[in-house]
């Protein structure tokens, strides 16, 4: 229908693309830092965390879903979902073991 | 009395299971039938709109529920059972291959057929050295898989004396159904005698080769028969001449025949040293028209075995 | 580009007649309308079904005596394997969904056609490529792969078998799937026709809305484990190999993870098809239109997290085991409700008791037996003693075949005069249901038994005290092909000599009743607007 | 000539629909590595050691470059998108362009380190590998299972990305069809027909006795128009890049980082 051709005009504007690429850049650089951390299970909390940050950013502006309506998110959230019943259900074997 | 201590109350779980099903099966498809007939369109030539009645749904939610987690909850406790290792359990060591089954008894002791003591509890320890098996006894409602490179195990009492067939319930190839054993449950003092007299031939055997390699009782046939049983060569050789995954042994000493080596083939002689070679590393030359499928049984025969069997093979005319 | 290229003062012409850019065979394979990909998917799905089926038969030969006779166990051990591959990968998972479903889904909604058209008619062609495949194997040195349709690791990384092709090939039926499944999602989002709102969707409709999302949740799961089989064997990546630390169990989990679900994407629309004939051969509304609807859904979720209860003698910890078998039983709830409702719907209906409604009841007879001995699996104690066992193989051909493709044949006998036009002999179903009734249960309901008495499953060869269940088993299964095979005759003879059926033979409310039989090429003269709930029959008393 | 029917059913443009069904595939390629991701986790808890001593093995400049890279190139073909939106071909072009050039880049740089890796003795089934303790070899097999099928996806949408440079660096189509497959639906309605930069025009002329319509506009060469197919065409290669963007997000930490 035509009424989203509205919306393929406004984007979002180079500067915010500019600054989530910095952000980008910035946490990587933490997170090559933060593995110096020697506490093992920290260390892999915190990359997981800043990793989950990282691509939050790229979901949220590099792929628009912040500008999408509420049915891509429900796609989204049912594939986060899914994945983690399926990683966290597999660790009841295999921590128990 | 059940063949093992788990025989009855599973018996028992799935026939509770069962009256339940078949009650709710014969209850939803009579009442199907009953509508079917009683609101026939000649019965009843208006329909009435019935959207939907929330108690009746609650109804229907809620007993389901009831009933399964009933089923669990009984489940539940037989299976901790299974799972609960008593700590004086006697070890026995089931080692599954391509096919045929090993026991290890707690002393070295190995047959192809599991004799045990009726009233003691058992725990097997499996292993696999190839692929996955499963060791199922149907009489006492027990399976486990045994599993390359992964421990399990599984335990049980035998309460009454007799023999129980052991399969292999996990698809494991081209002889997976003959892959068949037996259990032997015999009174705690038959057993007993039994394994004192199994054990003191290979006491016997293990003290002579190691004190007196000078003097060794000389390849035997005899041994080699049974070695080629309990070591489980006869899974895939027959010793009649008919051809099962490999070649047969009959005829096999002396032989010529057509074998292929780094891809090319090559006419050999079976003597010792080409069945030697056979046997600890099948790969180095594939007999023509079989496949490459012989494990290496470096860790399974040791070299006296090897004499004991190629002894026996020469009687095998 | 696509095939259509439409004459407006043609478009009343059925779908069937319209000439499009191709003609002749080309005309269907490279057509992009959904009901001539669905007619493609039927033809291309019915001919595996009968290689299967056969191939079936042929097993049981094999078994109605003991010790070798009619082949040699490598033989047996891949004809099991393909019997299962065909009946799994290219029968029944995409079976209902893309015959029955890329028919009538966009009908159901108003819709001209789905989504994305072309994706669609790809779809087909991946599916007829992994086939293709599949086959091939038979002429590479290898042979026929002989694992079992679960391709357990390590013996599927050691076989000699072309295992690598065949699974590639189940790899690429797997992509065929995730496609239609993307399509109908994005169908139903977005091309609803107007007023047809989500609780107008005819059930149907919800239960391929529920499938597509197993379909492409689950479906990588299964993609990503056979892709790995294939690095193992042929790049020595040994992700699962015990001699390179690998765990067998693990490929395990990742198999189930998708095949469990996958039992689901093969009953689901089923269940659709029977909430589709109940109603309309009762005259009135459903009972609890909304609860099944979401039982679909929730029966795809609780669907996801029950993988392991094939592993329950695996060696996964007993932890695991516990777990999964307290939330297999919850899948019962949901079904349980939907069966429910399906009763109640009958209740002071004005039933017009036509074949349709003969095999829809039957499917539900029959899948409840599969469902219960479903419940006798899922109990640990029980299933230590019966997993693997004959009781396995008769549980599925009862949820499979009972369920699933009983539902199927009511579906294509429901639906037979839309897609036609022509009517079929009804008396002659009716022989065929009872040739077919009598022999499933004898063939399968004696496998429940000898199943419970101890024959392990994938057995080439049986001891003797299974003997004679295996001969009654057989004789069961020559009635059931007969039965089979005079359904088929059936309808194929009514494909050319059947009497012409008019738009809505049966009586039924939903919008593919509404248009002419074939429906035309973009299914409705004019889209329609939706003003009822789906089941709106408007002589029934409210 | 088409009439508008044929080509309502054969352009049918919705791009909501066209977008949506981009992240649905999304989701299948997340799930199929997701299937690995289960497998890493649960040999990485029962390795934990092992896995650490392995990890040291691997080259963390190359990896933080190859991040660096991925994300950079995330941030051009965003770019790209925006500037076709705002029918700036040319800027889109250019970011495209760069986009592939940093896919190459990383695949460069991933061949050296693979290469490197191999030349001494660690790729699956090596004997040097086989040697080594079990966490170890599934470290490495993982290793290459995982970054090759990355690597996989990394050309195919650097394929993708060429292919969409193409269809922008075309000249544009003479004909522009925006049409809705409903006449309902035009009337009244906004149609972007990009004819020269960022023009619109309103189609409301529209009578109720008329049926059929065709839509065809001829577009002024010279100056630079956009078919505007073409930027979903580009939003879809965007969107499976970012994926394989936020994949390397997640393998770098896993297997550079854990030392
Ligand atoms: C269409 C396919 C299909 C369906 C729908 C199901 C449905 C179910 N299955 Fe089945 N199953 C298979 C296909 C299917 N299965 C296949 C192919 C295998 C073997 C794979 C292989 O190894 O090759 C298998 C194997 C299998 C196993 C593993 C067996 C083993 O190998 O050890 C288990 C164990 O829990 C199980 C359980 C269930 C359960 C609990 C359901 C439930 O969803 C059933 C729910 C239904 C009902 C309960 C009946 C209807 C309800 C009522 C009439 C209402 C009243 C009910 C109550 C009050 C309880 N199935
Ligand atoms: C939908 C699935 C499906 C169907 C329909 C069938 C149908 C049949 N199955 Fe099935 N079977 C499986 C799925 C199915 N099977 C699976 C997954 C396995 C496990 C494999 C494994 O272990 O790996 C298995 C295993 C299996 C075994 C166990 C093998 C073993 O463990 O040793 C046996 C044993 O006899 C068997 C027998 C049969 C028979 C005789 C038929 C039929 O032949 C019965 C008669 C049916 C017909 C003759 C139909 C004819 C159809 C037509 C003519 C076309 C009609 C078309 C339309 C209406 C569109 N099957
Ligand atoms: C899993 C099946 C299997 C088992 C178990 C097995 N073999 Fe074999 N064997 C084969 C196959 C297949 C061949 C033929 C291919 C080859 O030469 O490797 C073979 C070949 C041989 C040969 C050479 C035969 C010839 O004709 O030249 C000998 C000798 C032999 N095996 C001895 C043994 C002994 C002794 C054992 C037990 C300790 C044993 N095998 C266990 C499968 C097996
Ligand atoms: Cu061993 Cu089957
Ligand atoms: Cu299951």
């Amino acid at each position: 229908m035509s009424h989203h051709s509205h919306e393929e005009i406004h984007g979002i504007g180079y500067g915010i693309l500019v600054l989530v690429w910095l952000g980008l850049v910035v946490l990587t650089g933490v997170t090559v830092v933060a593995s110096g951390v020697h506490v093992p299970a920290l260390a892999v909390v915190i990359a997981l965390l800043i990793a989950a940050t990282k691509s939050s950013l790229v979901v949220s502006y590099f792929m628009h879903l912040k500008y999408e309506s509420r049915i891509f998110h429900v796609i989204l959230l049912m594939g986060i979902v899914t994945i983690a019943i399926f990683i966290g259900l597999t660790f009841f074997d295999v921590l128990f073991r | 009395m059940g063949a093992s201590n788990f025989t009855n109350s599973v018996d028992n779980i799935f026939l509770f299971i069962l009256a339940v099903s078949v009650a709710l099966l014969v209850g939803i498809t009579i009442t199907m039938i009953y509508f079917i007939i009683r609101y026939n369109h000649k019965r009843n030539p208006r329909a009435t709109d019935i959207p939907g009645n929330v108690t009746l749904e609650v109804v229907w939610t809620v007993i389901p529920l009831l009933i399964v987690m009933g089923f669990f909850y009984y489940g539940y406790i037989d299976y901790k059972q299974m799972r609960d290792f008593p700590d004086d359990a006697m070890q026995i060591k089931v080692t599954g291959r391509m096919w045929s089954w090993l026991y290890t008894y707690p002393n070295g002791l190995q047959t192809d057929t599991l004799y045990l003591p009726v009233g003691k509890p058992v725990t097997v320890n499996l292993e696999s050295m190839d692929v996955i098996h499963s060791f199922y006894i149907p009489a006492f409602r027990l399976k486990m898989d045994a599993v390359p490179g992964v421990p399990t195990k599984m335990w049980f009492t035998v309460e009454k004396p007799g023999s129980y067939q052991v399969l292999c319930a996990e698809y494991c190839g081209d002889r997976h159904s003959y892959m068949l054993s037996k259990i032997v449950g015999m009174p705690q003092a038959e057993f007993d005698k039994w394994y004192a007299s199994a054990s003191a031939e290979i006491e016997a055997q293990q003290a002579g080769t190691e004190e007196a390699g000078a003097a060794p009782a000389g390849p035997s046939p005899e041994k080699g028969a049974r070695l080629v049983k309990l070591k489980g060569c006869v899974a895939c050789h027959s010793l009649d001449g008919s051809r099962l995954v490999g070649p047969s042994f009959k005829g096999l000493f002396g032989k010529t025949e057509t074998v292929i080596v780094n891809g090319k083939e090559e006419q050999i002689t079976a003597d010792e040293d080409y069945i030697r070679q056979s046997i600890l590393e099948p790969s180095a030359a594939i007999v023509k028209g079989y496949p490459p499928a012989m494990p290496p049984q470096r860790n399974i025969v040791t070299d006296d075995d090897i004499e004991h069997i190629i002894a026996y093979l020469k009687t095998l005319k | 580009m696509a095939s259509h290229a439409i004459d407006v003062q043609n478009a009343q012409e059925n779908y069937l007649e319209v000439k499009g850019r191709w003609s002749g065979i080309l005309s269907w394979i490279f057509s992009t309308d959904h009901k001539r990909i669905g007619i493609l998917y039927l033809v291309s799905i019915a001919f595996f079904f009968i290689v299967a089926a056969t191939i079936g038969i042929f097993m049981r030969l094999e078994q109605l005596t003991m010790g070798p006779t009619l082949m040699k166990p490598e033989v047996y051990n891949r004809l099991f394997t393909l019997h299962g591959v065909i009946m799994i990968f290219l029968f029944i998972i995409p079976g209902i969904p893309a015959i029955l479903g890329n028919f009538f889904l966009p009908i159901q909604i108003g819709a001209k056609d789905v989504a994305f058209p072309r994706l669609n008619l790809l779809s087909w062609w991946l599916f007829m490529i992994g086939a293709t495949l599949a086959i091939l194997t038979l002429f590479l040195p290898g042979g026929l792969p002989d694992t079992g349709w679960t391709f357990y690791a390590p013996y599927s990384i050691r076989t000699g078998s072309e295992v690598s092709l065949a699974v590639f090939a189940a790899f690429i039926l797997g992509f065929s799937s995730i496609l239609t499944g993307l399509n109908f999602v994005t169908t139903v989002h977005r091309m609803r026709a107007p007023g047809m709102s989500f609780f107008r969707m005819p059930l149907f409709v919800w239960a391929l809305y529920a499938t597509a999302w197993i379909q492409i949740l689950a479906t990588p799961m299964v993609g990503i484990t056979l892709l790995l089989i294939i690095v193992e064997r042929l790049l020595n990546i040994g992700i699962f190999d015990p001699t390179q630390g690998g765990d067998p169990i693990l490929y395990q989990h990742l198999f189930w993870i998708y095949s469990h679900p996958a039992v689901y994407i093969m009953i689901l629309p089923g269940f659709g098809v029977i909430s589709e004939i109940i109603p309309t051969f009762s005259r009135r509304t459903i009972f609890g239109y909304k609860l099944i609807a979401f039982s679909s859904l929730s029966i795809a979720i609780f669907g996801s997290l029950v993988w392991a209860h094939h592993m329950f003698v695996s060696g996964q910890s007993d932890l695991a085991n516990i777990i999964f078998s307290f939330l297999t039983f919850f899948v019962a709830i949901p079904t349980a409700i939907k069966v429910f409702n399906w009763v109640a719907t009958l209740y002071k209906g004005s039933i017009r008791f036509e074949p349709p409604l003969l095999f829809a009841l039957s499917s539900i007879f029959l899948f409840s037996i599969g469902g219960f001995t479903g419940l006798m699996q899922a109990t640990l104690p029980i299933n230590v003693h019966i997993h693997d066992t004959y009781f396995v193989v008769g549980h599925f051909h009862y949820t499979m075949f009972g369920g699933t493709i009983w539902a199927l044949i009511a579906g294509i006998l429901y639906w037979f005069p839309k897609i036609t036009g022509k009517m079929y002999n009804k008396k002659w179903i009716y022989v065929a249901w009872a040739f077919m009734f009598i022999g499933f249960n004898t063939l399968y309901g004696t496998m429940l038994y000898m199943g419970w008495k101890g024959m392990p499953r994938r057995y080439y060869d049986h001891l003797p005290e299974f003997h004679t269940d295996h001969v009654i088993a057989t004789v069961g299964s020559w009635f059931l092909y007969t039965g089979i095979l005079i359904l088929v005759s059936t309808l194929i003879y009514a494909v050319y000599r059947g009497t012409k059926a008019d738009a809505n033979p049966w009586g039924g409310t939903t919008l593919e009743w509404k248009t002419s039989s074939p429906p035309p090429l973009e299914n409705f003269e004019k889209e329609p607007v939706v003003e009822h709930e789906p089941y709106y029959h408007e002589e029934a008393i409210r | 000539m088409k009439n508008i029917r044929e080509i309502a059913l054969e352009e049918h443009h919705d791009f909501v629909g066209a977008k949506m069904g981009m992240w649905l595939f999304l989701l299948t390629e997340l799930i199929l590595f997701t299937g690995l991701f289960i497998l890493y986790a649960m040999y990485r808890v029962r390795h934990a050691a092992e896995f650490h001593a392995a990890a040291t093995e691997l080259d963390v400049v190359i990896g933080t470059i190859n991040t660096l890279v991925l994300l950079t190139s995330s941030l051009t073909v965003a770019v790209g998108i925006e500037a076709l939106k705002r029918r700036n071909r040319k800027l889109a072009k250019w970011m495209v362009l760069l986009t592939v050039l940093f896919a190459l880049t990383f695949l460069v740089n991933k061949y050296f380190e693979w290469s490197a890796k191999i030349h001494h003795g660690i790729f699956p089934g090596a004997d040097e590998l086989l040697s080594r303790s079990q966490g170890e070899i599934i470290y490495f097999n993982l290793y290459y299972a995982m970054t090759g099928l990355h690597g996989l996806h990394v050309l195919v949408g650097m394929g993708i990305l060429l292919w969409v440079y193409f269809l922008i660096a075309r000249k544009p189509s003479e004909k522009v069809v925006v049409a809705p497959p409903n006449i309902e639906y035009l009337k009244g309605a906004q149609l972007i027909a990009s004819k020269g930069e960022q023009e619109r025009w309103v189609i409301d002329e529209i009578k109720d006795d008329v049926v059929e319509v065709e839509v065809v506009i001829k577009k002024d060469p010279k100056k630079a128009g956009v078919d505007i197919p073409n930027i979903i065409k580009l939003e879809n290669a965007g969107l499976y890049w970012h994926l394989v963007d936020i994949i390397w997000i997640f393998l770098f930490p896993l297997f550079y980082l854990i030392t």
